[in-house]
């Protein structure tokens, strides 16, 4: 947003706006960032947010490490990520100001509560003196300076709530300015509360006043200037759509599998960060069907899980590293014994307990070789908020297909951040039922399918298929315990069959832009949105580059090499040191330039501009 | 633990796998395995329902001797695996066998959780207090001082008792057992088969490669009946060759008394704390060792809670439909409405 | 615990760490940490040799508010990396700092096994029912029937008592405490020190964000002295504000009488059986709920042992030397012998 | 051993004799073999043997999956292997014929012990009609039939004891009669048996008198018609010498490691086959200080070393693959704590348990990158039983100087096999001394050595150094818990700029052959004797191929590369599916050829030697 220099009535037309609400941890400021979010998507705004929130449950109040942050980027185009650098940063005390400011745009809007700009508010945030008193803010911003608690205490004085509690509305007027300076209309979020505080009046009717407070001081008073925006609805494929965080994708998408394959679902899991709330989601799906097991820790997760698939469930473990280090051992027990599984590992940073409320890309290797002997399993990544959906619903589909385990890898910032979802429409999802087997004519519980190699999945409680299976190795078809050296060198090359197999059924790859040029940026995972924003905007300086994102992970799709070898130089940004730069070397004997990061945060879309623009001069 | 199936008969042989059992000549585990076939087919349980589940060690191999459904687990985590086979399919009739080692030291967690949450399975705990297969090394439940290939100086653990450990853990049926007494064996695992909820039975397996003679001093047909008592439900706590003496509580201490005077056990207190007390036995190792049941309290199962709230959730709000699933949420339309 | 070192004075700022403390406002972890400052003070103990591990959680934060050697260490495994502190210098005055999901959902193995083998160290369990960090879910302290974001519908498991877990894993000293009776707190855990061998601590705390008031009805001032009993060697089990009530032990249950009535209360009865039944409490939830020191017996450590096995190794054998070590076995010359 | 064709008086001369001994798990076939060799030995020759026992503790009498056998090979010359095919097979009963038979060479010598071929054995072996009636047998081999029972009860029948016990001596028998064919005295057993049954005078009379009965059988009678051969010792380098198995050897190397650096040697294990044996030798160490602690599991067993390295010990943690996945969270913990600590992984057959007693090379990708988060750590490899010690002291070596976790891998080959290990004289290892930090004088963790970039090493107890660690990303110098995103990323760099300096002081790597030709055969780990026999016998055929065999995984070596340029091709054996290649491939983007054996057993010298030859045409 760069705002026009002449305040002018008529409203004024942007592409797209990226707002940061930023304050302390008990400022509510994610609930006023998904309020904005869903009122924007109601209006048809393409969308995508991103919530930073502080290691610490509740940090001493006013502290700068206590600092809670969510940005929203609304557009009228089709957008892939939260954006670099916000157009509006609303910092309700110092410690927000200070955290935030260095990320606004020059000649962004700034809203500041000067009502918590008290000397140990500043000392707090290690100010030596008052910024707001630092004549350049006014120079390189749009200031805009309101004491919002007083405002609030005045909008409030009739709700007949203590001036304390009182006080925790003064976000609602904040989003109610917002709203007025954006042009949105307060009913989603008016009918937000009267549901929420439905039990509770005085909290009402003091949320609402706050609200409707922000709206009218935005509009009666002078502070904006009468300068009012609009965003127009983004060109969106059409549809039905909601706005979800990725982990809820990733739930939403487990629930799909689970209906689509007629199987219940099964979740054996240990809460850790970002992944809990993959627990929290599916646990609400009980009228589903869905089970979910909160188990003594991440081992007993996936035991239960493995348990729970022998039983005939689709099952499903979730985690982030340090949980995905611990079931290690039991993924083994997964790929010998040949049960459908589903592991999702939430990446974050690392390595031991690391930056555990921060995203990271590091866990790629762990998927593909983490584990001891020759232990191969299909591994996917989500790209995408909403694609964490599409790629939870492929990895339930092929492990109930190949009777294999496969690892999906999302990411915190996948899973914390937020876009819209198409919803998908009556018959769009294709059902693919299962039949656990019957027939005890000659039964063999490792006789394959010689299309799939899958073995047939007997459970319990079936007549006259009693077998047994566990961790030693499997005589080929019969399944008993086997010693022989051939077999075992036969049972490897079969396991690693299967899995490769795999490959067979993808799609065609798609690339962005032209089939061969100079330059391939080649990713997975999280980077998607940043590296197209990249990519589109270096097409449109007319450099020949075109982007290929990877679902799959392993096996590497048949037709990568010949993408590749189409390619002058190829770019593989990534958050870690280069992990799918090192697989896409050993694989295709490819000299690639890798993009690192490891700072906990995603990639902006100008530092990968950047790099591509220093590698085609 | 109870299945709601239709009675069907069976012989012990109908539950041999006809694999070669592959354990040294003379171990324990062969008649334990012997007892559980009998015990089994003696259930009226369809065989197709029974799972057994099992970890690492010698006393793991257990399924694959036993025709049923059977999982030869990872190390330790066998109460976890049953949990999960239990609580997707309550109508199973799980079973875990386990080791001293897989199921105390490395899989003391799950055992316990299991236990807490009162998962309906039967665990038979094959305690010869030595691991076995990984050729002797002392084992969490090993007497203090033994010299083994880890402790050639002796070790300098104390043991587990795993009767109190699972007490301690909230088990809601505690029981023990011994290999070779194939009787009292048969009539612990009916009882631990009746119990709804998590049922624990410790075996005392004498292990004769590494650990001959373990639980001589306990089970020698000679001296047996004067060092064991039977905690038999509702009967008095009477032992010896005669049954001419007794054990009576007192408030802090266990006396032994004529048979008459004898307390009558009562495993179904909720608190467990008698059971705890004569588990734990005198200070100069004069009480007789409690074999049978400790504990066998009701509590609710949490596999059929599972699939109780489930059935609550869909009764109060419907099965929930693809459809519910995507529009649980706010929602809106680009392009023209359908 | 003990250690062997001369004995110092400091205060209590001598023992904080200047780090900025993280805790929410209103934390019981607040009150605990003071506590355990002035009662680190007040042992004589050189402050260099006091270690304080911890695993993951809210609670596990508390090393780097101590200013002494600290290692917070990954999610369950406090009890282990302590014991290898210890094991490796029993010298050092070893504190572990834990949480109930941290110590009894993923860390219940290590805890018991420490417990088990009576590792010198004092074990703090913070134990607010709930896991703070991961923003509150359920732990296995919750009540049954809990509601929280994994169970949005009600938890369906039965709780741990830590109390009788770590009984029935044979710990040598356990006790209770509670994060707003600081005077009791210092009490308890100076008795924890004293003792030689792994004490174990739980503390009653409150999570003002998750769970806010979890310990309300035995805590709150109004109904405290009613609801608790302090359970103190050697003195007789009373209660009540006016300390007008006591409690005696009947063979099978616990009576509530007068104050004279009362059983004088051993903890260092070797069985722990008494303490076992005062912690399970009656049926009907009318006896008070006991807090102070459930157990305190004597054993043998193993952390001293090793060390002690070693010196007598020693003693008898000669320090071994690199040519020891070489020529253990059978040897022989190739080329001309020097 | 191919014997000449007329039967000679005089002694004749062998390079080398290849001997296996095989019955039933209780018919000391162990016991047997370890003497063979501990006399052999004695006499000077090269030695490598490897015993192969089921994975049953004492499966049922006579039956196939009871075989328990132990080969030994024994030398004039230098050797690197237990060699492929036995040139004598000692067979207790049928079926050790049964599985052993395949192996033994055309006209080896095939010593029966007839006692044990009555119906049932035969049956249990699964034979239909007696093998030793088939005229082959005698036309295809040297065939000495003898009833060993009969003649052991006979040579004890004064010694006391029962026929049931006497009978047990008569693997002794058998050993005497080997004695006088290939020229042994009977003394070192004899010494040795005196030892062992010090208390038990029959025991001891019988068996001597089964010894020296087959001694006196073997010359007296014609059974071996009188043809007695010898074996020279081999021109080893000159020195004291003992046998050692790799597993002993690795406990070795780490007592020698705690001695030279002056620290306490902690180990914190947790029992697994086939790594056990490395925790029985170290609790055999008490009066070298040395302190084992058997854990409750592998994840204790690392995480009380991790405890005992905090307390300023060398720690070190020993298990197999299974256990190894167990460990992988804590192995982070001492990568971001920067603890020193000695991993080891005894390597055997997987996935999941496997072939738990079998021999395998499949968890080197999981060493290098198994574990979440950016976690790099120093991989070593020992490549014979008697270089386990060496590898060992290196990678205590290397944690202590660099105070980082370093993993050793070896294998069940390298592990229950054993060979001569000459032993370091005086002076030989130099003493690296470890100082634990001490001067408070503005101390900081996390303040590194700005050679090694080592933080300094301050343990408990010492006073004014107070300080915290833990599994948080940690702040530059300082230590604390920081969650600054370029903090992150220096820290991920420093922690691998660390682990990469270690390559700076490798030695040069020794090329065995020319240092350029058609091909190079690269090698990791047990597969060092299997190549270097097959590359000797190559050269000896004339093809310009070379053998380079890799102490160092990771970091690879700085001359790697450049070797690897001046070969045409490269071949890398690897008992697993090709990972060392995948590395070389990622690594140095070199096409290599993969020859992979996933049996659960070693390669043999001529399978190496088939593909050396088929790429050389
Ligand atoms: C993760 C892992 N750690 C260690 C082992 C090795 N292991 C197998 S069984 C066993 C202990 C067996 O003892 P117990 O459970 O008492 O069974 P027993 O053999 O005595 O019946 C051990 C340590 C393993 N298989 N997996
Ligand atoms: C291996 C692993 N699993 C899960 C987590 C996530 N986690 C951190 S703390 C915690 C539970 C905290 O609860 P509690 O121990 O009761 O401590 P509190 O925060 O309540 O003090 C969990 C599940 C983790 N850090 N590591
Ligand atoms: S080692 Fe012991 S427990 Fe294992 S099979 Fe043999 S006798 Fe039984
Ligand atoms: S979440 Fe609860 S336990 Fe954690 S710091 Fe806050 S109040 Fe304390
Ligand atoms: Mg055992
Ligand atoms: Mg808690």
């Amino acid at each position: 947003m760069t705002p026009p220099q002449t305040a002018d009535r008529p409203k004024e037309r942007l592409e797209e706006v990226v707002i940061r609400f930023a304050g302390d941890s008990g400022d509510g400021m994610q609930l006023t960032g998904t309020q904005f979010t869903n009122t924007s998507a109601v209006l048809g705004n393409d969308l995508a947010t991103f919530p930073d929130f502080p290691a610490e449950i509740r940090a001493p109040a006013g502290t700068l490490f206590g600092v809670s942050g969510f940005q929203v980027r609304f557009s009228a185009r089709d957008i892939h990520t939260p954006g670099d650098a916000p157009d509006v940063l609303v910092a309700m005390n110092p410690a927000a100001l200070k955290v935030n400011l260095p990320d606004l745009k020059p000649g962004g809007l700034l809203i500041v509560n000067t009502g918590n700009f008290g000397p140990k508010d500043l000392e707090k945030a290690h100010y030596d003196s008052n910024p707001l008193d630092d004549p350049r803010l006014e120079q390189e911003y749009r200031l805009v300076k309101l004491d919002l608690n007083e405002a609030t205490l005045q909008a409030t004085k009739d709700s007949g709530l203590g001036s304390k509690d009182a006080l925790r509305c003064k976000n609602l007027l904040a989003l109610g300015m917002l709203y007025w300076v954006f042009s949105r209309p307060l009913s989603t979020t008016e009918a937000w509360l009267e549901k929420k505080f439905a039990g509770k009046p005085e909290v009402l009717a003091a949320n609402l006043a706050a609200l409707r407070a922000g709206h009218t001081i935005a509009e009666n008073s002078e502070i904006f200037q009468g300068r009012q925006y609009e965003v127009a609805p983004a060109p969106l494929p059409r549809g039905t759509y909601r706005n979800v965080k990725g982990n809820d994708a990733t739930a939403m998408g487990l629930v799909a599998a689970a209906k689509l394959s007629g199987l219940p679902l099964f979740l054996g899991s240990y809460p850790i960060t970002p992944a809990s709330d993959i627990l929290h989601a599916l646990a609400r799906y009980k009228n589903f069907g869905v089970i979910t097991f909160q188990a003594e820790d991440e081992i007993a997760g996936i035991c239960t899980a493995i348990g729970a698939s022998y039983s005939g469930a689709l099952a499903v473990t979730t985690t982030s590293g340090p949980g995905l280090a611990l079931k290690t051992e039991a993924m083994g027990l997964a790929v010998m014994t040949e049960l459908p599984l589903v592991i999702v590992d939430v990446q974050r940073g690392g390595p031991s307990t690391g930056l555990p409320t921060k995203t990271e890309q590091a866990d790629l290797l762990m998927a593909l070789w983490g584990r001891h002997g020759e232990c191969p399993m299909p591994v996917l990544a989500a790209s995408s908020p909403a694609d964490c959906f599409w790629a939870a619903l492929e990895a339930a589909r092929i492990a109930l297909k190949y009777m294999t385990p496969v690892l999906l890898l999302t990411d915190g910032y996948l899973g914390n951040g937020a876009e819209p979802f198409r919803i998908p429409e009556d018959g769009e999802l294709t059902p693919f039922p299962v039949r656990h087997w019957t027939d005890p004519e000659d039964f063999q519980p490792y006789r394959r399918d010689p299309e799939t190699l899958a073995r047939p999945w007997a459970v319990p409680g079936t007549p006259g298929l009693q077998h047994r299976i566990g961790g030693l190795e499997k005589a080929d078809i019969t399944g008993h315990v086997c010693y022989d050296p051939d077999n075992h060198e036969k049972m490897v090359a079969l396991r690693e069959a299967k899995v490769m197999g795999v490959a067979r059924e993808y799609a065609p790859l798609e690339v962005f832009g032209e089939a061969s040029g100079d330059l391939l940026v080649l990713g997975w995972g999280s980077t998607f949105g940043s590296v197209r924003g990249a990519v589109v905007r270096a097409r449109q300086a007319g450099k020949k580059v075109s982007q290929l994102h990877l679902r799959h992970l392993w096996p590497l799709p048949p037709d990568l090499g010949g993408i590749l070898e189409r390619f002058e130089r190829i770019l593989i940004p990534e958050m870690n040191r280069g992990q799918l730069a090192r697989l896409i070397r050993g694989e295709y004997l490819r000299e690639v330039v890798s993009l690192t990061k490891v700072k906990g945060r995603p990639f902006t879309t100008a530092e990968t501009l950047a790099k591509i623009e220093e590698l085609l001069g | 633990m109870t299945t709601t199936t239709s009675p069907v008969s069976y012989k012990k042989k109908d539950f041999e796998s006809g694999q070669e059992v592959r354990w040294c000549p003379g171990c324990g585990d062969y008649a334990i395995l012997s007892g559980v076939q009998q015990v089994f087919a003696s259930l009226g349980v369809p065989k197709e329902k029974f799972v057994v589940v099992s970890g690492i060690g010698c006393s793991s191999r257990f399924p694959y001797y036993v025709d049923t459904y059977g999982f030869h687990g990872i190390h330790g985590r066998a109460p976890a695996i049953a949990s999960g086979v239990k609580c997707a399919n309550p109508e199973l009739d799980v079973w875990v066998a386990t080791g001293d080692g897989d199921a105390l030291s490395i899989g003391g967690n799950h055992i316990v959780h299991a236990a807490r949450r009162n998962v309906d399975m039967v665990v038979l705990l094959f305690n010869n207090r030595i691991y076995g297969l990984t050729k002797g090394q002392y084992s969490p439940t090993s007497e203090p001082g033994k010299k083994t290939v880890s402790t050639p100086f002796g070790s300098l653990d104390q043991p587990f008792n795993p009767i109190n450990l699972m007490l301690g853990a909230g088990a809601t049926f505690v029981a023990r057992t011994v290999d070779t007494q194939i009787p009292h064996l048969k009539k612990v695992l009916a009882a631990a088969h009746a119990h709804r909820g998590f049922s624990f039975v410790e075996i005392l397996q004498n292990c004769v490669i590494f650990n001959n003679g373990a639980f001589e001093h306990i089970t020698s047909r000679e001296i047996r009946d004067d060092r064991q008592v039977d905690l038999r439900p509702g009967q008095p706590l009477v032992f010896g060759k005669e049954l001419d003496k007794g054990l009576r509580f007192q408030p802090t201490s266990i006396e032994i008394v004529s048979p008459e005077e004898a307390t009558v056990w009562n495993p179904s207190g909720r608190s467990g704390a008698s059971a705890y007390r004569i588990s734990m036995g005198d200070e100069r190792g004069e009480l007789p060792v409690p074999i049978g049941i400790f504990r066998d309290v009701e509590a609710p199962c949490i596999d059929r809670e599972i699939h109780a709230q489930i059935e609550a959730a869909r009764a109060r709000l419907g099965e929930g439909t693809l459809h519910d699933l995507f529009h649980s949420g706010d929602t809106w339309q680009v392009g023209a409405a359908d």
